[in-house]
């Protein structure tokens, strides 16, 4: 297990991701322009997407009672958003300022889609390592949205209640262009609709869409390494404003450690209640996704619906927490031992 | 040809701020303005380096040529109160300029 | 056939088309960075051009008096330009101020590379899915130009002297200039260009070419979608300004929809006609990709042409014309009934 | 032997850059956006070093000995790039005005990384055709910054002493801050770090880092041509800037036209001579690599160091030399004979 | 040092007609200019939101400082003439400024 | 609400000298800024096109607004001695605005 480990953390894309970081610490004028970091983006959730949805099509032709599994799955991230969001504002807000707190569990609650990539790509590897075994199936990031938006809306509301309280008045949460943020902000909504795209050319145009997945998939694996390049670079320019946390560093270090961790063990958890429940539908790469679901820390949209609804709320707390210190964790520690645990429970280690 | 005194109206405010602000200031009358995007800059509220994601940490600049001082005043006001008092990072200020006439303050 | 032009609309990149549409309309962030625009149609061109110069090398080899028929094509597409844009301002200026009228004359005329694009990738697509028929040789596209100028110049010279004789002066029209404009514009200008490299690099260098065209081919298949993703986008953005049409909006439409099926199935009967001529050395796909460029509505070289060479005509009756009526309708219903009507004519269907 | 010149002159890279070159001749609107020409330049760079990185492990695991040749080429690289600059510096200064010439020799002594990135392609190339030969190992590449740092730290310190001597005072060069950026510079530093990326992932996670290759390697062969295009355009727009050379112009030319002619072939002497002490452990590939990192004139690392520590020389001296006089010529004539000697050295031709 | 009080002509229009503009303004004797690209607006003659195609619905800011204002108005008015009048959308406004004196106007 | 009256000094100058002349400002206790890139432009020192690689030939706008005229004019010669009057291209100027209080300048 110990070489498992070992390859994952020397997989090319980890090492981009680190190539990244260290570009900032030694002032490299490295930097990946904002339109290629956009376009990367849109390849990889249509990438995402456009696999997804065939692969659900594929598995639901061989087997359509899986249709059970897929609801029970969007059920829980539905609930578990929401859930990470109280968790986390409750425990926040006993050293942060309100405002923040209800940020930050907005973040923690909401996905994280670059989090989501790195898994996919890693569960995807795992599977192509290992053709004969059933790792890894492609449909999990399709309730993506359900867990984001719950948790996002949740947190919102939470937090605007929260701050009527302390301070007697303020903004009023706009639920439906949270909701709109949510689903219709880039990332999500290119991810959802290339899943519906993979699954209408699955069953219409099985011809042209097999043609179309040869240059997802080859592309995939190449632009994820460019793309954690990218990550490493943003992690690291954050760094410096974890200064902002002044004297609660310490305590938002450890919970931006312990907490994504948490969360994505309680999803590996519930996906293996579901798997007990219906068994030989759900995999241990599905799992893991889920992991990467439950326990990524978001940074795009978050920080977007926050800026709007919380703007009480300072962006040098929740951006740093996030981006410089969540996703490198569960990059580098988090992902290797969800994986390890999601690889235990299915027996596959 | 004439040349007619105005105000131009300057505003530099966070880019993820810019629709909701032409929104205040349509809402407030003005019918014409030129937005800047992809500036960075410092201010009391930190540096805004361009270097967050999605546009995070950037600025926009909007500015709006109109005829009267009263109007230019009252649109920096309703923007500085409804977003730069508190919450969002952001200037606003005025210079005199003269415009060629064609209807078009 | 049904379950043909299912397959057809259900492709991958016709389903992104729709894709962007909808986005639009549900006002999804999502954007296509101008960069990766440019990046997109730079390499779409360039993979156009390089493959067909090498399949028309190739074809050459194989057949030499296959030369007759590209030049039989060549002059077919420079008569059929003007007269597209001839019938078109005829048509148009009995509604349109004379202005508008030739201006869009001019865009009905000219050539849409969006459009030709996604006909080079679905007559590939039918030849891929059916190595051993022969359907489409790749080298159509090089006619590209010869329509595309002939037609812009016609469209502003008619329009210049209908001015004239309106208004009794105004600017004159640089033909100079415009002929520049459009075999020098960044589009048909690395089509044709690459088309050479193509030739050259089959006659002189055809290891290194075909280890070339495995990255144009494999890119081009899922470039197209990503492409189709932003055209969408821009069709859908243009809606809004069809309200300028006003009150002649309904036979604005009637005309952006009928006259380019018209254009391209006058494209395909032309191409017959060669193919009765000189038989056994055009196909049916070759046919198909003569009416996408017969029948497609240029929206980058002409509305340059038309702001530079007829100010006096409003861009928000053009634009939203080619893009937001035209390009849609002949995506989802032009394109298929062209390929149907060439397959019947071929014996294919 | 002539067949083979043929071939390359005519390989797809090359011709996009003549492509390039005249897009700007007949005034096309033809660019490279940008951030896509900085994509490109990410791209390639992390191409040519993950590859290397990984063929490095290989190669090492194959013959250990080959590191005393690694060794040997790294010093032999550090010792010729201060030469080349003095050398070039020496004389320029006859006919220029001493800041220039310093200016020049800096760029002529340090390392051109499109030549290079060209140089890989057409040695991998060579390989690809013929794989039962060894032919290029691809970890040349690795020794790019140390003949780049070193020959720009010779040129600013000669330059500046020259210049102290001349008017007695002005600016101290900075030697720290150009090996700065020379090191994390974009180019080479994404360069060397993909490098050891290539390195431990071969050692620790092979099987990921294979499939990661097939991306890099696949995308390389067509990115380089996209990339020589944006060259063309750019060597081309600097040949305007020629005519600030004014009465020197011609001498200018000469130079430009025959001392990186030399400087290649002083490398792949130098790495023959390697080859004689070490044989079996160099081929001719290798050495050709070598040449094209000897024989290019920088124009992306040099200028800025230039502008930066030598801001008495005249930008439009040394940037049209770089980009419209050598590169061209390196590229159209230069590699072929650099090839071409490699070959006859190794007997291979 | 000493500044030098100078006109700023801006010229805010279709980003198409970049070179056209230019090649007037040089034509009338400008010698020195600086263009900011990419921006949006809104005027009378419509939205210019950067979403058409192509740089379509763009617009090019062009700012020239000249000594006099004489000078000043018969670039702002040339532009005018040949382009802003009827043809193209844009607008021509003036600013005075100080310019530190090396020879710049 | 009030408008103050204050100066705006406005540099513009080569890109790659951002960094650099962003320090010597911060350097003279200048604290806010705003900047402006990819602009391209023409001065007594040729074209900047935007069309060398690497950024090489744009400049950069950068904007400061400061209370006292004495401290504009010491961040322009500032800039101008260190960098403009003879190794850079580049042009320094002033202008007057009024801007909206809240402890900005
Ligand atoms: N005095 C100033 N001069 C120029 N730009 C300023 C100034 N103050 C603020 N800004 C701009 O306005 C943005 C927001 O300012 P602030 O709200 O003070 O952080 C900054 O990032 C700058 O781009
Ligand atoms: N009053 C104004 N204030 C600021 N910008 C303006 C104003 N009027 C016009 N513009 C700019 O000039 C462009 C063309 O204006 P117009 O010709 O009026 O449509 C608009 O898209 C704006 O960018
Ligand atoms: N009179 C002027 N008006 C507007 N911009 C100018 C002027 N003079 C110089 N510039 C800008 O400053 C840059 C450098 O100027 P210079 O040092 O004169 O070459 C130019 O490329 C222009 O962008
Ligand atoms: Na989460
Ligand atoms: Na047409
Ligand atoms: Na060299």
């Amino acid at each position: 297990m110990w070489e498992m480990v070992l390859a994952g953390l020397f997989a090319p894309p980890i090492l981009f991701f680190v190539l990244g970081m260290v570009s900032v610490f030694v002032k490299s004028d490295l930097h990946i322009p904002p339109a290629m970091g956009t376009a990367m983006v849109i390849f990889l959730m249509a990438s995402i997407g456009i696999t997804g949805g065939a692969a659900a099509i594929e598995s639901l032709k061989a087997d359509p009672a899986l249709i059970g599994v897929i609801v029970a799955i969007a059920l829980l991230a539905m609930f578990l958003g929401p859930f990470f969001a109280f968790m986390t504002g409750t425990l926040f807000k006993k050293f942060m300022r309100t405002a923040d707190a209800w940020a930050c569990a907005g973040h923690y609650g909401a996905v994280s889609s670059a989090t989501v990539a790195l898994g996919v790509a890693l569960a995807s590897e795992a599977q192509a390592a290992n053709p004969a075994a059933q790792i890894f199936a492609g449909w999990m990031p399709a309730v993506y949205p359900f867990m984001d938006s719950s948790a996002l809306i949740a947190a919102i509301v939470l937090g605007r209640m929260a701050l009527i309280n302390e301070q007697g008045g303020g903004e009023k949460a706009d639920i439906k262009k949270v909701l709109h943020l949510t689903v219709f902000g880039m990332g999500v909504w290119v991810l959802v609709t290339a899943l519906f795209i993979g699954m209408l050319s699955a069953v219409y145009s099985p011809g042209e869409l097999s043609r179309a997945l040869l240059f997802f998939d080859g592309m995939f694996r190449g632009i994820i390494c460019l793309f954690m390049l990218e990550m490493g670079l943003a992690a690291a320019k954050q760094i410096g404003a974890l200064k902002e946390l002044g004297k609660h560093a310490v305590k938002a270090l450890l919970y931006a450690f312990a907490l994504p961790q948490v969360w994505g063990l309680v999803g590996i958890l519930g996906a293996y209640a579901i798997h007990l429940a219906m068994p030989g539908k759900l995999f241990w790469g599905d799992a893991f996704v889920f992991a990467t679901l439950a326990g990524g820390c978001s940074f795009v949209t978050a920080p977007a619906a926050m800026r709007a609804n919380m703007p009480e709320a300072n962006p040098s707390v929740y951006l740093p927490m996030a981006v410089a210190l969540t996703f490198p964790f569960n990059v580098l520690i988090g992902m290797p031992m969800w994986m390890i645990v999601s690889q235990i429970l299915w027996g596959a280690a | 040809m004439e040349l007619i005194a105005a105000k131009k109206v300057i505003i530099i405010t966070e880019a993820l701020m810019e629709q909701q602000v032409l929104s205040l200031l349509k809402a407030q009358g003005a019918e014409a303005y030129t937005v800047i995007r992809n500036l960075t800059g410092q201010g009391v509220r930190g540096v805004r380096s361009g270097q967050c994601l999605a546009g995070f940490c950037e600025n926009v600049r909007i500015e709006l040529i109109v005829k009267e001082e009263a109007q230019a005043k009252a649109l920096m006001e309703a923007v500085y109160n409804k977003f730069l008092a508190e919450k969002y990072a952001g200037i606003a200020y005025l210079e005199d300029v003269r415009i060629l006439h064609h209807g078009k303050i």
